[in-house]
């Protein structure tokens, strides 16, 4: 498993951008409207970490378009990975960590499709990860760092080892990862796309930089004059962005800092399905949850108010 | 010059010419002065959706008219701003290629639009006329995809060799820019008092495409400092309308810039 | 072993024995489970000028007790943090050389301390079993000036050779890690629920410095799948107090890690 | 002019810093005890930028201690670089320009020091110098970039060009700067030295990742708590900063977002100063702002509550 040259490629890539109109103008739309901008084949990278801030409707979305040889990466996959691996959605998977957490031990799925190479996984430390969407972000094809010298890993995704030019030392040269698409969930935005983004920021940031189109949902639409006026909240700007579409709890079950907590009770409950019927638990799932609600408040009704109204208590309460 | 005849000043020339040169749907890398009052008056006349990024690290303001800033780094040049990413990562959206145009000036200027704004005369290290230095207009004219150069035209502005390369245009023509390792970009167009500039596509050599209003190709000759290569399409350039220097002098009452 | 003779849990005695490497005015890059609690428990003992940093981006964080955190980015491992830079910047710090101690833990651990956590058997590309993979176990190991591997002792974790090197301990031993360009840090203790490991300062190889109370030396041979190196001071650790005891089940009173 | 060494030595600024305590504990301390830590012969860097947040107070304090040897270093210098060279602090400058503004012209004290040879000034973009800071707040001896190339600046600091390992173009290997002392002026910290700052963030968070000892002024000391009830605010972690002094107005006359307006009337009396009276007149300005007064207090009172209330009011409404 090595990195392709197009993961890398910022000539490309910066082409690629120079030749987009990078409007202060109006982006938001439908959700479908969003994700018929992701090609079979695509790198696409999703953003938030494990289970918070996924962007978890513009996955279902995409999903539902039943895309086909997909390369996926975000810095530490939850079950939105096993949702495409099962889904035939990817043919390689590029992360540091798959998993949900200790209280569900390890992926059966993450393990079967790995196992099986049918789905190769290349794996990068945490911070390489972050550091391929950094360079990205930046522009330029690698950033040099010491994590990851001396490991096996160094091999995995084919990067290379270089001699600092001043002080001779060795570098790993990180190479940038230019995603073709990224999906990310923020807080609020306005009409233009200018994105702002409460609590942990995780690599949102720079995956909206790196990335070739930026698809975004946010959880509230607020007037130009609310982003004027806090302006040193705003983290992805308006020009960035291609698509964008409002969806209040656009990442539940996963949590969303300071709006909603995650819901372990349902990850229990997806697992459970897995330990019973395996690839067939998650195709059930996929069934009940992604291809079968055909708007978000459906999809919101299977949780039911209740359940959504204690995350949002629970949400607020961690940061009061 | 004409512009002058009108009443109009030389700053008012430059911002009216250089916003004619933004398009729509676009972003522009602008400091103060005129390259402020070119954004401006573009996205009053033709280009709304066009998006400022300034040095200071600042993106999308909406300038107060009246209370134009001095700097690129200050509450005036921030005001309603879209976001404040800081001046490191602000350069680093025009490394990336997120800005289309980049507006720069400099004391000193030669045929392939190289830029010094360094030293002047002695020695780099012992000059006789230390200059402020670069500030962004390096970075800028060697990220952003579209360099438009504004400035008065003076014969000892434009010089047959600059002392030293503080903004790099096409160094020594042809390819050697991509060669030294610019793979993007370049000078698009000088705009100056005197007319619009524009370069050989082989030689990259500043050839002269437009003159303002009541200027002559001699007078261009005159005042420039290297041979004037005039492109065979000659043309003129429309003279400011009272609506862009109404616009210009309602941002700027005081003439602070203008 | 003694551990639970006391009514010790292994994670308690973990957390104990790990809060006890842990300075005042020190940082610690620290995991959930019992990397987490051991810095909550020395904040409370020794170390209330310790920070903590969390690969979710987060720094200083003050747990609620009883409500822990199942990862490291969730509100629950913020709450009432200092600063959360992001995952991406706090791996940063890490690597500038800000982060004095870094927890970790393993499925696989050789006698140099390399740990795998990627793959175990077959082939790295079709193993027989796969991993969830490294996280920022490698960054933390890479990074920190001195790095703390809490695990549970079997014999199956304590193996003559791992797989797949996920996260670099001192390598082949002796200068094998510097060679390799990593050089800062290196694996000082290894805390098990049977004693306390250091490393032989020359060959890099693990040596048994202290054993719990109530375990031998057979009894660490017996589970642990390479030759088991002594300190010729091999010492006895003091058993985990009521004060330290109280303060984990307080912190964690559901016994969600406990 | 050369980097020296001790500028991108990533080993030795990693060593340092493993060296020293990195404590959660108190850091509130006198002007005077903050600017001790700065020895002869020090390259210290000043953040801000031009006349936003500039460390005046913390300058102030460094000069009336009559240092030498100084390399000081700042992304746009204003007339405080004019300060340390009439006052023989510095051997030498680093920047990307040097002045106060258009409506000031070139400064007199710049061109005559330089011309002269007698303190040079090292020249790097803004860019480049903003990497330069970066690169040492990353922990590596460099970062890859495209700015500078082709230029004659790539010459000035003995910058290094490096093939691309992965794509083989060129690229500008741009050298950390490790200063030995930062000077950093914030809005808000805690007693513990978490810093706060609003507005536009200049360089400030990585220059205090990237210095050895960091000596920070703010205008407002906070609570504990009210810090980590707004943490994604933070941009400095308090075990970064060695000495923090609350310093109300504390880069006056420059400018402090939302709090209050640069004064460009008392920049034209200093400028005039040096129009009638070259050096002697930063001299006479340095006797009256800088040796002078022996408190904060006194030395606010020269410019007069009306000034200070007006910059107050101008820098509010500014925001608003």
């Amino acid at each position: 498993m090595t990195i392709s040259r197009r993961e890398y490629d910022f000539q490309a890539a910066r082409h690629r951008l120079e030749g987009k109109a990078k409007s202060a103008g109006e982006k938001l739309t439908t959700i479908d409207d969003a994700v018929a901008r992701v090609k079979n084949g695509d790198h696409v990278t999703f953003g938030g970490c494990l289970f918070s801030r996924t962007p978890l409707a513009l996955v279902r979305a995409l999903l539902r378009r039943r895309p086909t040889g997909l390369s996926i990466s975000r810095n530490l996959m939850c079950y939105e990975g096993e949702w495409c691996m099962v889904a035939g959605a990817v043919d390689k998977i590029v992360t540091s960590w798959m998993g949900i957490g200790l209280p569900w031990g390890l992926s059966k799925i993450h393990r079967e499709y790995v196992e099986s190479g049918r789905v190769p996984m290349e794996e990068w430390s945490h911070l390489a990860l972050g550091l391929r969407f950094r360079a990205a972000a930046m522009g330029v094809p690698f950033l040099p760092s010491l994590t990851m010298m001396g490991s096996s890993l160094v091999d995995v995704g084919g990067s290379k080892i270089i001699d600092c030019p001043y002080t001779g030392e060795k570098l790993l040269a990180v190479p940038a990862l230019f995603p073709d698409v990224a999906l990310l969930h923020v807080h609020r935005a306005d009409r233009f796309g200018n994105c702002q983004i409460d609590g942990y920021p995780h690599m949102d940031a720079d995956i909206a930089r790196a990335a070739a189109t930026v698809l975004v949902t946010a959880e509230e639409i607020v007037s130009e004059e609310e982003i004027r006026l806090h302006p040193d909240r705003t983290v992805i700007p308006g020009f960035a962005v291609d698509a964008l579409v409002h969806v209040p709890y656009g990442s539940y079950p996963h949590e969303c800092y300071g709006l909603y907590d995650a819901d372990p009770d349902h990850f229990s409950e997806y697992v459970d399905g897995i330990n019973r019927h395996g690839a067939a638990g998650v195709q059930a799932y996929l069934d009940r949850y992604v291809y079968g609600p055909p708007t978000h408040v459906e999809y919101l009704s299977l949780f039911g108010e209740t359940a959504l109204a204690d995350a949002g208590r629970r949400g607020r309460e961690l940061v009061s | 010059m004409s512009g002058h005849a009108h009443g109009v000043t030389p700053n008012e020339l430059l911002a009216v010419m250089g916003s004619r040169e933004l398009k729509d749907n676009t972003t522009v890398f602008a400091g103060v002065g005129a390259p402020m009052l070119a954004s401006g008056l573009a996205q009053r006349m033709h280009a709304p959706l066009l998006t400022m990024v300034i040095e200071g690290g600042i993106v999308g303001p909406k300038w107060k008219p009246g209370s134009l800033p001095i700097s690129t780094n200050e509450m005036r040049a921030a005001y309603r701003a879209q976001m404040l990413p800081g001046i490191t990562d602000a350069f680093l959206l025009a490394q990336r290629g997120f800005l289309d145009v980049g507006f720069i000036g400099g004391a000193q200027i030669d045929r392939y639009g190289n830029l010094n704004t360094s030293a002047i005369g002695g020695s780099y290290d012992k000059p006789k006329v230390r200059l402020p230095g670069t500030g962004g207009a390096n970075d800028i004219i060697s990220l952003c995809r579209e360099v438009i150069i504004l400035t008065v035209h003076e014969k000892r502005r434009f010089s047959d060799t600059v002392d030293f390369i503080t903004s790099p245009g096409w160094l020594s023509g042809r390819d050697a820019r991509r060669k030294s390792g610019l793979l993007f970009g370049g000078v698009g167009r000088v705009v100056t008092t005197m007319g619009v500039f524009g370069f050989d596509p082989e030689s990259r050599q500043m050839r002269l495409e437009a003159l303002h209003t009541g200027v002559s190709v001699d007078d261009v000759k005159t005042n420039t400092g290297f041979d004037v290569h005039v492109s065979d399409t000659l043309t003129t350039t429309k003279p400011p309308t009272d609506e862009e220097l109404e616009i210009l002098r309602m941002l700027d009452p005081a003439r602070q810039f203008l």
